[in-house]
């Protein structure tokens, strides 16, 4: 999508492309175009080279190390990026524990916590969901009791993506049990390497290990590691309601890369029509799987277009969620029917014979893509809110 | 890239809406669908004075010169309150085909703009959308030409004065050189026309051409790509249209599912009622978005063919889904003549079909896009 | 589909044949593949013809003047039927009341009503729906009220198809407040010339009349014109349940001739890529609805296998309305695609041009197909019913 | 038209359960699967014993000359535990392939009865699920034949003794005339093969050959039809498979949202939740009814061909549509290797594969139907 730039942004957009154009090595696009995310160490050295760069935190404001940069030129870095094959930067950090605590954490915390998730030295899990908890968040059961100046936690986290890496984790921990349930939580900041963490990973249909449990047991940290006031961690949420609507857009941006790999498979697959890409059915179904994806692309340009106007996008961030999340599965899935009869070679047995590049790609893809729905607000969740919030049903 | 309308974009939309509100409210809608032809050319009047017709019209040409945003703003509220009247194919399509036409051209669309002529582009053959697909011939004799030929669909052509038929000059059927642009007065003599009603009750027709005495309409022989820069203005406008009416129909739902009481509660407070009125909204999000983003392309003056392709495709799946479900949360009464909802579900079918309907337009976005 | 079928049925399945190859009128059959009924004097003048055959009704036991047809014999009848274009019988008489007129009825309803339904003599209409009584039946306020030997029936009924053409009326009314909702309620028998019906055409979008409001006041039919016992209406709808299942059999058997119809203007509609039905796109699309309605016919031989063996079919009557009635609008709507621009002209203006058989009809069987899911219990009841009955949810 | 198994078959299909329960339960399935080869050498052996392996082969080849409703109550219960023994492979296509192709075939398929020998069909090059479009050449040499090509899939083709491949003895690509079919030991000279586990744990392969020796079986040249009516019936079965794991899906969901609490209720209260779970056992239904429907036909010896296509089609997409959903509605924990469902969709996602995706099934039925 072609958007009427001024001169300064068309400059900002040219400086952009020639980041990317030297940025990205050739194997991360392959995994970058299948909807997955770069390896642990990857993904923090593309943090280092943008941070090299100044852009280490695109949606920032500038005092607290951010770029200050427009919605438009957010929307031209993230088109850049997505032109380029670059990923999508891994947003535990910086869109959702770096936020609350440049709005709500003590001066000490800012000081130190946000230059090292800007610079990558540190990576942030975050630890909410519970075996009990997941659509219904509130029912959390892990107790951060108070044991003079620490907290003293136990419990059992569920999906902590990235435990297994992170230095540092956010949890949610009930610090009292009186009130509303929503009540009596608190958030408080946990460094990985504290005594008493135990990760566990949780392998899944994809075969790559990225989520994991984490058992609490004893863990020991300084009060001055809770975040705003104790009891108030629910409410701290609701900073992340706003810059949801950026995560959303900034993902959903970068969806064409899947279309393009879609198109490149089809573009190799001979069948007896000739190239698949040449054979009507497939490229109606592949037209609509990028008109639709054309769509979210525009409704993202009127969620940037919101937050340029200072406006409130009401559940528009909710929208572009469901509706990339479901475009992604439709992306992958079609990628693996252009695969064909291969789709069925997953990883090679034996002797290690050179399986197609884009090959596990497609099938990882695809199977990862299930979660889509499920994280960050399943569908049925997201259709809840937009009712709710929105319909005033 | 504008999501805002401006100020007088803004009072432009509100005497829309007021008018849409005066005019055509859904209660009286089957007393104005019964005033047939009289109410059409009374309101066509009143939209006349209102500047309304010479709107898009080009300056040079006596008209306002609006754009892409500017009909947006007139065409959501005609969506909006379902108006029939036929602002799209006399205003929109027939000046864009027309302009830069000669004196006859300008002549004739000052008379367009003041609401004293209609002309109604008839460019469909052979039930096909594509716009090369005509064998309709021209012949020149001396400085005059000749046409012969069929044209299956003209849309909103049954109360027309003119009509802007496209013929060969040159080339075969499926070939994009050799196709001219003409009018014929809708009295010629050899002109055949048969006038029909569709479920939304426009009014369109199909001509007969036997040696029609014609006046040719921009350069000879090279017109295809003019006519199919005309239908996407056309098509954009129809999309606003479009987004105003499926915005209404979920309007007129969330309304009912509100009050409307069953096993003793709203039906709006059944988890799977909500969760399918907010799946229309998110289809009208998806349209709106999808037709400011292709407004806004039209108006910037870039090349906005694939996008325009790839939204009217969109903006029909999600307005059909939109009236169909808003047809099915009303139960039977949504299938009644006396609600509005049916009456937004049958001209968002009709849209789709205006200009090409979704298959067509997909196999145009993957050729565009190859 | 066919059938492995024994000597007899094959004979029997001539018989049939034979039959439908001479009644079945050519003007008839235009509007059966629209899915539309035809016009009341057709349909009745069709009840004759089959009558006089035999076989005026299939479904009912001999005794009462029915076939006593295997399920393995009304599954040819209906699948000769569909194969002849002829239409599926009204069911008003045939299935609804019919059945409880035998199953409750005194002997002198019996002996009246069940003759008079199976020649086609009586047309009757169902007067369940209220504007306040749709989904949630148990909610209707019409009222009959003991007067000496009479009922005097006050109330407002609605969507009472054909009451401008039926001789007569069953209807649920309201004969006590007390209890739960469901008790209370009464099955009567109404004269549709009984001083104090009004009948009220409600306009539909497919510009066809069929359905009505019918206003009651002080309608006084004779006290014996009860079905079964006061206070009991409600569970006589139960031996329709059982009964449901062979209506949306039937109905679904007939879904072929919508597709016959589509692949018809298919074959009619010239494009810039040659006739429309060798269009790839175009095949692959009416491939997916002719191989969902294959489906949809395997769900209706398991019925039928099921009705044959006594066994209970759980909540595959329900199934089958389900799929059969989405199925209709897809074909419905393929039909209309089909016929391309020239389906904006849906009657002629002025000169009574001609107009393409299949023209209006096409429209009409796609706006008439959104009431299928409306109709007889919603798409929503449905799901509803599956779940409580046979998902235990 | 037979719904309901006869007493043998009820039997039939209660081993399998019981196998089923003892050798793949769920709770076990990673402890099976990290057996690998071991584990499935060791049940395939007593699947030999409990006579399932012979019970597809002819009587006149020494098996037990079941047909496709006795396959199908043993399909059931594999795809209900999600077995990965490759049994309509070896047991099913290839003997369907084999039968009546003389003494050599006999013999081979006694052994493959007896659990000795497995043999996979190697028919599919160049990326395309038609028989015909296949390019590998055969050339006589006397009365021997040598083969050189690429088959790109061989389903379940890992562990094979033998392979059975098909080849041109004449005509060109696409042509059905020409084809013939020919078997190859698994260590014969030229051959090289590639070994590829898919995301079921089924274990395929692809081949490579160069002058390979190779005896022929059925009539030279005319094997395509054979080829197809074979994998009719391995589609059939898979078929059965394929609604075995539909409904343990759908039961190990129901069983979850009976239980899962969120919001304080098992979330099979909420409405939106049980509409999801309807869907699902509606799409079971559909596709019990087509596998069942299609597998009677095949039994009955009509011609089958475009119903098996009509259901190979329809069983993908509820397949498919099943197994999404079941991980869906298990949210997070549907995702993970731990449980069930996951397993499920995956193998309906090769299910998919095997023998010819949606896309092919659909344009074949289209033109059966032409």
């Amino acid at each position: 999508m072609n958007l009427d730039l001024a001169p300064e942004d068309r400059e900002f957009q040219q400086d952009v492309r020639d980041f990317f154009a030297n940025s990205i090595p050739e194997d991360w696009k392959k995994t970058v175009r299948a909807g997955l995310r770069l390896s642990p160490e990857n993904l923090v050295a593309y943090q280092r080279r943008l941070a090299d760069r100044g852009w280490g935190a695109p949606t920032w404001p500038k005092e607290y190390g951010g770029t200050g940069w427009t919605p438009q030129q957010l929307h031209i870095f993230w088109s850049e990026a997505s032109a380029a094959d670059a990923p999508a930067q891994f947003h535990q950090g910086l869109e959702l524990i770096g936020p609350i605590i440049f709005t709500y954490g003590s001066q000490a915390q800012k000081d130190y916590y946000l230059p090292r998730i800007i610079s990558g030295e540190d990576w942030w899990c975050q630890g909410y969901s519970e075996p009990g908890a997941g659509s219904d968040l509130a029912a959390l059961r892990t107790r951060a009791d108070r044991d003079g100046d620490d907290y003293v936690i136990n419990g059992h986290k569920m999906w902590t993506s990235y435990a297994h890496v992170a230095d540092r984790m956010f949890i949610l921990a009930r610090t009292s049990n009186e009130g509303r349930r929503q009540q009596g939580i608190s958030l408080i900041l946990v460094d990985m390497d504290t005594p008493g963490i135990r990760i566990s990973p949780i392998h899944t249909l994809d075969e790559k290990h990225h989520t994991n449990e984490v058992f609490l047991d004893d863990v020991r940290v300084p009060a001055t590691n809770i975040v705003g006031e104790e009891g108030m961690g629910w409410n701290y949420g609701k900073v992340l309601l706003d810059r949801e609507r950026m995560v959303a857009a900034a993902t959903a941006m970068f969806l064409p890369q899947t279309l393009r790999a879609v198109r490149e498979a089809a573009t190799r697959r001979r069948t007896a029509y000739g190239l698949l890409i040449d054979k009507p059915e497939f490229r109606a179904k592949l037209a609509q799987v990028e008109i639709e994806a054309v769509a979210v692309q525009a409704m993202v340009l009127r969620l940037m277009a919101d937050a340029a106007a200072g406006a409130d996008s009401g559940p528009r961030g909710s929208m572009v969620k469901l509706r990339w999340s479901e475009l992604t599965q439709q992306a992958t899935a079609l990628w693996v029917e252009a695969l064909g009869p291969k789709a069925q070679h997953f990883a090679a047995l034996g002797d290690e014979s050179e399986l197609p590049d884009d090959m596990p790609f497609a099938l990882k893809g695809a199977l990862y893509a299930r979660v889509t729905t499920i994280y960050g607000g399943s569908s049925e969740i997201q259709r809840n809110i937009i009712a709710r919030r929105a319909l005033g049903l | 890239m504008q999501f805002a309308f401006n100020d007088e974009q803004q009072m432009l939309r509100d005497s829309v809406e007021r008018f849409g509100e005066d005019e055509w409210s859904a209660a009286d809608r089957l007393k104005r669908l019964a005033e047939g032809r009289e109410g059409t050319a009374r309101r066509w009047a009143q939209m006349a004075e209102l500047g309304w017709l010479m709107l898009p019209i080009a300056e040079e040409e006596g008209g306002l010169g609006g754009g892409p945003v500017e009909i947006m703003a007139i065409m959501e509220g005609v969506g909006r309150h379902l108006m029939t009247e036929a602002y799209v194919s006399h205003c929109v399509l027939a000046p864009a085909l027309m302009t830069g036409g000669g004196d006859h051209c300008a002549a004739l669309l000052e008379q367009v703009g003041a609401g004293q002529v209609r002309i109604a582009a008839a460019l469909i053959e052979d039930d096909d959308f594509d716009v090369a697909a005509i064998s309709a011939r021209a012949s020149a004799i001396d400085d005059r030409f000749k046409l012969t030929g069929t044209k299956t669909h003209v849309e909103d052509g049954a109360d027309a004065d003119w009509y802007l038929v496209s013929a060969r000059t040159g080339g075969a059927p499926g070939e994009r050189a050799g196709i001219s642009l003409f009018l014929v007065p809708s009295g010629a003599e050899g002109l055949a026309i048969q006038r029909f009603r569709a479920v939304d009750s426009h009014r369109h027709c199909s001509l007969d051409l036997v040696d029609v005495d014609a006046i040719p309409v921009g350069v000879i022989g090279e017109v295809a790509d003019r006519i199919e820069a005309a239908l996407d203005r056309a098509i954009v406008a129809h999309m606003a249209e479009a987004v105003g009416s499926m915005e209404a129909a979920v309007a007129a739902t969330l309304d009912y599912v509100r009050t409307r009481q069953q096993f003793g509660a709203p039906i709006g407070s059944f988890q799977v009622v909500q969760h399918k009125v907010v799946d229309m909204s998110v289809a009208c999000e998806e349209a709106r978005a999808l037709m400011m983003v292709a407004a806004s392309q039209l108006a910037s003056g870039g090349d906005a063919s694939s996008l325009i392709a790839a939204a009217k495709v969109r903006v029909a799946q999600c307005g059909i889904a939109v009236a169909q479900q808003a047809v099915q949360l009303h139960g039977g009464v949504g299938t009644s003549e006396e609600l509005i909802v049916s009456h937004h579900l049958r001209r968002q079918m009709m849209l789709d079909l205006a200009h090409g309907d979704r298959d067509h337009h997909k196999a145009r976005f993957a050729e565009l896009t190859r």
